[in-house]
């Protein structure tokens, strides 16, 4: 589509205000490890296995440290020291810290020595990441993908091998992307379930297990549709920085990860979401998966007419973070949707002016494109043909990922055939305006420009805003999704520690190595 | 061997369906709740009526999700399909030509008060459909196209004069069996006629093979059916016969 | 929309050549009648009724008028005669004539005489459809009419009733416009059937007691909406002049009307079609009843991409024949459709440049927008979104008479429902995207505006063609809908009749004195 | 005196529906028969199978319309329904303030794990719902609002500490009936602690009042309700059993 004739002042100074915004955080975070980011570590170390009641051991290992002191100086250095004192694998020192002595007189053993002890696990760590994405790399290469919009849909049974039959039954009726959901509430659980699930509510647990039976399925599926299909999970919550290496070595592409989603939408704690939201995103630069924003929820809480500049701002919030995480700009799935009333007159004008703002404002993003889902009701004939002037602004604005509208959206996670007919229904509309985008023009003085030009501008006022205050105290306000989180609030702030002077943490230090 | 389906709605089995309706009763609780009798009275378990929608001042529309105790044993389900290759322009001609060794003739009409020509253009004209030619198109297939609205006599009748090898009746409207009347009423003229050799094919959005053989055609042909799977079945079936 | 730059020479060339192909044939219409055309002038006096099996005393008169070898003197002149013969009304005559003694010696009866004897009735006649037409428009300038596009729906249950209480709920859930689709072939008939009835196929019978209690239920509904409803069936077929009368006399709003979907769609004879069209407007002009022409029709049996011209072409035509039928353009619905095969690439865009195109061409024309029939398939969810991007092309180029699409297009005649989610999922895209018209601009160099300008240029080229040829010619060697009809074949020709020197027809006169 | 009524499709009382499902087998004639058989042991009637589609390679999801021999008695369907007058903003606060003569206190949580706040945020936030003040804007009542995930027993600890008249409960995750568990249990507490006098709604997409009352609740609310309607709800039950 031809440009929208916006400011790009504007759009420069609200990256400088975010970019701005980003750095007074960072001090913090550099000072700052959580107990998902240690135990992150540990799984990076190829440390693996749960207790017979499922608890993990990483959660283990990094509950015996912080009882004994130790976790300020990072899980690494108990494991380095341990491996220093005898032990013949970072999997045996995770168990003896685990079940055995634990930690005792760890502290005794030079953070020289430690470092040394984990030089080529740290080596073999980065490789077991950087040979998951040579490999999805490859087999993308060899296959390619389908045309954008990429077609995403969601799966939710709650039992992983009903997933997977879901997951191909979607690729075979043209799907690119398939997430399946989690199950409610894994957000708010501080440790990674073990194994596959059968049971989940609203969602399927996320596991290292059913990571790799979706992700076996697709590759089965790929082969046979001769086109690359993408999976996604959540690397969010408590967990996030966990998830994200699961992620990570099982090949997924996509993981849903925001910097501020967790605190608003899950009342986590602030502090908490921060540090992990930036371990996590320097493993996901690393493992080169393309992240999801969540400004999409914004707009569940908040009203999508007056507060479309929030997604707007918060966008460059994540383009900020993201950036100071190493992720490229071609790894941003900065996340908008389709949210206004449907009986707001003119309402698919705005939804235009802000899915091109959007695209605008961000050029090499992967955008990704989120259909209505508060307005819908349970008249799926009237939410079928909402999601199709869904699609056709997202074909007409060149989204690059969209996650398809269901038409039971207000009754129940997906049916297999809600999802074949929004696949259905959205290969019409990108066949039949398969070249909008190149047609269209805007009338300048119109509704459409106006608008685009005035979502911008209230962009901008609210990154001042935020700049001016500073990131905490505009989110204690509620500055975000009409949601107030003040900075010691929500859960899992117990979980946040000051690193000591001589912490350890050789993966990090490899991560952050790069950029 | 047994092979139990169920309808697959959000898992395997779970047998969940949905359903749309209205009733003449004005929107509200009332008829909220009668959707979910009307539902229960089907046998239907589960019932969730998603919405109950004023369509009218007393009309309600409703969409319901339910879970039907219904279990078929796919062993069991067995239908007719036509079966015959589909041979392209090219081998039918040559195979007319060499197996046959004459023009095969086919007489073709949308019958009864049914104005839809469509349909049996789309098989019989040159054009053809979705790129296939039609049967007018075939060196070796005369192919006489009666157009719509032709009463089932005077299609016979055309059919005796030149002796046709098969006659291809469309049906469209199907309105009140519309469509089942006319040709029910057809065969049992072509048998009363005694014209026991000719081969009888119905086709039309709402026939299939199954309904076909019922009203006693040899073929049916359904959405979707190009020119050349209708001339494959006609030869093949024409060689058939000179088998035996 | 900002208009299309096509060349609008082009435009004035096309219409010069239509009316030059209408003008070609006035000649024989103005020399010819036919058996409708008496059997209305008849209606036109009062005459009413049927005998016991139906059978319409119009037709009874004609046809012994025809046996007598009187019919090209025309009706009126008998009927004049009977009365001054001393007939007490013309109902009374036409009793006479039907049932009685018939014409016998009415030749001897001074032409003059006959006319004078028919003065007062023929003022009374016209008085009757000027009538109607001041209370149509009294009540329509008093409620007013909703917003275009009007919001058009069919009903077709084949019983009256029936069709009476889903009038009401479709104008409850919103519709402008009802239309009582006819059944099957009755325009085959060659007499307009008599009373209310209950048994139909596809449709419901057309007759004045039919017209009657639709415009009751719509009278009574129109009320209670504030709103005023239109009313339509169908001026077609070989009673087309008769009907056009009763929908004068019974105050329907519209009518499908067309000077070659009789010939092309029902195989009914040209010369018959072309007198018939002539006279039906000329009451139609009358009465300021909206006709709905049918060019939608040829591209269910023309390819919708390769023949859109041919749309274009009959559109010039039919304006041309209603011009010298004394229609002015506000009562010209030329029809289009949005009829192409959906699995084609950019057939919104085509859907676009074509809808545009006429809405530019007959600017002051109520121009009558249809939807996707033929491509349509069982699968009503996708059918239901193929018709919400229809309804946005409709919305988007202002069309001004709209018929919705239905999802079970492909399945049934529309049920109860199936029009309601239509009226909802309309109301829903008008809104959403009211002003967008006011706001779309077309790349000039792009696919939109070329198409526009390449379907403009071979509408003109066919119109060569057709003035070249003549009319009849082209019909005959299938110019539209690929239809092949020629000039001396088809249904009703022998209704046909050369007027003779002395043929008297003062309602004709009256009709044509105006303009 | 009875007033029977059926499905209403093309005309009154044919009994014409829609359905749509799926069953875990290829598209194709043999699954159509299978569409038919699955509709007609439903015990409907003249079933029109009107598309098969390919949803997967081993699924087929059908759209199907069909007679129900379904005949309802109206008369015979009587649902509770909310009968309140909704009262305004202003005729509110006026009637507590006259009639009851002290603040009215309402506690409201999303409860169990259950995240979803827009709802009870709609009925107790200032800004309230479809342009309808929230109840926290009523000058005459105090709202409390613990947000979502809350558990049953901290929501009626909280409900005695303020004296709560009235308890206002979201349930928006309905997936596996969670949501009547919930209530469930949270009415069964509720007893045990002998909350007798303390009025209980209970709101979501998924319910009404019919469901909320078979729940043990005062009163249920589902979709499009207005924070006017609860505070009518509440106000005027707290008067009849002051009256009484
Ligand atoms: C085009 C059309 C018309 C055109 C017909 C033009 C013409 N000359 O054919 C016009 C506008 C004239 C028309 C009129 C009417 N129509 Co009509 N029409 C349609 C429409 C939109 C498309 C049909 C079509 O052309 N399909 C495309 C062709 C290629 O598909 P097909 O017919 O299925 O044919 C394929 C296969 O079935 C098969 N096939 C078909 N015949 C045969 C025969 C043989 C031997 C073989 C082997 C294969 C074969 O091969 C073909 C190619 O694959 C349908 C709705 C729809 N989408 O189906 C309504 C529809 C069929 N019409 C309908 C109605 C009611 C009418 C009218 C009665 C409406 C009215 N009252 O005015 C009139 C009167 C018609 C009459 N007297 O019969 C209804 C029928 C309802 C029913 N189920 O009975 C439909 C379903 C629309 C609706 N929902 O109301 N119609
Ligand atoms: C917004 C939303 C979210 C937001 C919630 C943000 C927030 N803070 O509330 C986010 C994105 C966080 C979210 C997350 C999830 N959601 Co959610 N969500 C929705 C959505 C799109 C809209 C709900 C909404 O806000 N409606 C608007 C409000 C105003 O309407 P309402 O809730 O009906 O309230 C009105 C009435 O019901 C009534 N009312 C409601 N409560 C009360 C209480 C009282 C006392 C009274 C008197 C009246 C009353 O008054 C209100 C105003 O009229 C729905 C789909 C939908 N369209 O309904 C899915 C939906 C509810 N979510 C769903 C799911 C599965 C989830 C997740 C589990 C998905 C996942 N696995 O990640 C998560 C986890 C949630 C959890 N742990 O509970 C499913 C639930 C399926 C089911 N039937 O159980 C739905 C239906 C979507 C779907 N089809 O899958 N969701
Ligand atoms: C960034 C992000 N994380 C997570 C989720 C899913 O919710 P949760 O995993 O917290 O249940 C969403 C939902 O949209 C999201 O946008
Ligand atoms: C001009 C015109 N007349 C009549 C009809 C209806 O067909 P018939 O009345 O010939 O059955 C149509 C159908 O679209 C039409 O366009």
């Amino acid at each position: 589509m031809e440009a929208l004739p916006i400011d790009n002042a504007i759009v420069d100074e609200c990256r400088a205000l975010a970019d701005d915004v980003a750095a007074r955080m960072q001090a913090f975070i550099d000072q700052h490890s959580t107990v998902s980011i240690e135990r992150t570590v540990l799984r990076a170390y190829g440390i693996d296995g749960a207790n017979e009641d499922g608890h993990p051991i990483v959660n283990r290992c990094v509950e015996r440290l912080k009882e004994a002191g130790l976790l300020e100086r990072g899980a690494a250095f108990a494991l380095g020291a341990l491996l220093h004192r005898g032990a013949e694998s970072p999997q045996e020192a995770a168990e003896e810290l685990a079940y055995g002595g634990g930690p005792v007189g760890l502290e005794r053993i030079s953070v020289m020595d430690a470092r040394a002890a984990l030089v080529t696990h740290t080596v073999d760590a980065l490789a077991r990441i950087d040979g998951a994405r040579g490999a999805r790399e490859s087999a993308r290469a060899r296959l390619g993908t389908g045309q954008t919009p990429w077609k995403y849909v969601i799966v939710a049974t709650g039992n992983i091998y009903d997933d997977a039959d879901q997951a191909r039954a979607a690729a075979q009726a043209g799907a690119d992307i398939v997430a399946v959901i989690r199950s409610t509430a894994q957000s708010l659980i501080d440790y990674v379930p073990y194994g596959a699930t059968t049971e989940g509510f609203g969602g399927t647990w996320a596991t290292q297990e059913n990571f790799k039976v979706v992700r076996t399925a697709l590759d089965e599926e790929q082969e046979k549709q001769g086109r690359y299909l993408q999976q996604v999970n959540y690397s969010s919550g408590l967990c996030m920085p966990e998830i994200a290496y699961l992620a990570a070595v099982e090949r997924l592409d996509m993981l849903l990860n925001d910097a501020m989603y967790g605190i608003l939408f899950r009342d986590i704690n602030p502090r908490r979401t921060l540090c992990d939201q930036y371990f996590s995103r320097r493993v996901i630069a690393r493992a080169g998966i393309v992240i999801n924003t969540g400004e999409d929820n914004y707009l569940t809480t908040a009203d999508a007419v007056e507060k479309a500049h929030t997604v707007i701002s918060s966008q460059f919030i994540n383009e900020a973070f993201a950036k100071r995480a190493g992720l490229p700009d071609e790894l941003m799935g900065l996340g908008h949707a389709f949210e206004i009333d449907k009986s707001i007159e003119d309402s698919f004008l705005m939804e235009m002016a802000q899915a091109q703002l959007v695209r605008q404002i961000f050029p090499r993003h992967p955008i990704k494109w989120m259909p209505s889902t508060k307005h819908k009701t349970g008249d799926i004939f009237w939410s079928h043909r909402v999601d199709g002037l869904y699609d056709l602004v997202g074909v007409a604005t060149n989204q690059t990922i969209e996650l398809l509208g269901m038409m039971t959206e207000s009754i129940h996670t997906p049916l297999l055939q809600d999802r074949f007919a929004a696949l259905k229904g959205a290969d019409y509309v990108f066949t039949a305006a398969r070249h909008l985008s190149d047609e269209l023009r805007w009338n300048p003085e119109g509704r459409v420009v106006a608008r685009a030009k005035q979502v911008l501008a209230e962009a901008r006022d609210l990154l001042r805003e935020v700049q001016a205050e500073g990131m905490f105290s505009a989110v204690a306000r509620g500055a975000f999704a009409d949601v107030k989180r003040p900075e010691t609030g929500g859960r899992g702030l117990d979980g946040v520690v000051a690193k000591s002077a001589d912490y350890v943490n050789p993966i990090l230090d490899a991560l952050e190595a790069v950029s | 061997m047994k092979e139990p389906i169920r309808a697959y709605g959000d898992r395997k089995d779970d047998g969940r369906i949905q359903l749309s309706f209205t009733l003449p009763v004005p929107a509200g609780g009332r008829a909220k709740e009668a959707a979910k009798l009307f539902a229960e009275a089907m046998g239907l378990k589960n019932v969730m009526v998603a919405t109950v929608e004023p369509a009218g001042e007393s009309f309600s529309m409703f969409v319901v999700y339910a879970n039907a105790e219904v279990t078929l044993d796919w062993a069991e389900i067995i239908v007719p399909e036509v079966t015959t290759p589909t041979w392209s322009w090219k081998e039918l001609n040559h195979l007319i030509e060499e197996e046959i060794g004459r023009r095969v003739v086919v007489v073709g009409a949308c019958t009864g008060s049914d104005a839809h020509t469509v349909g049996i253009d789309a098989i019989l004209n040159m054009k053809g459909y979705a790129g296939d030619k039609g049967l007018e198109a075939y060196p070796w297939i005369d192919a006489y196209n009666m157009g719509a609205q032709v009463d089932n006599a005077a299609l016979l009748t055309r059919a005796r004069e030149v002796s046709a090898d098969a006659i291809l009746v469309s049906q469209i409207m199907t309105q009140r069996d519309l469509h089942i009347e006319n040709s029910t009423q057809l065969i049992e003229l072509a048998r009363k006629q005694g014209m026991r050799d000719t081969l009888f094919l119905l086709g039309g959005p709402r026939i299939d093979h199954k309904l076909a053989r019922e009203l006693g055609f040899d073929a049916g042909f359904g959405p979707g059916t190009k020119p050349s799977q209708v001339a494959s079945f006609v030869v093949e079936a024409m060689l058939a016969r000179r088998k035996t």
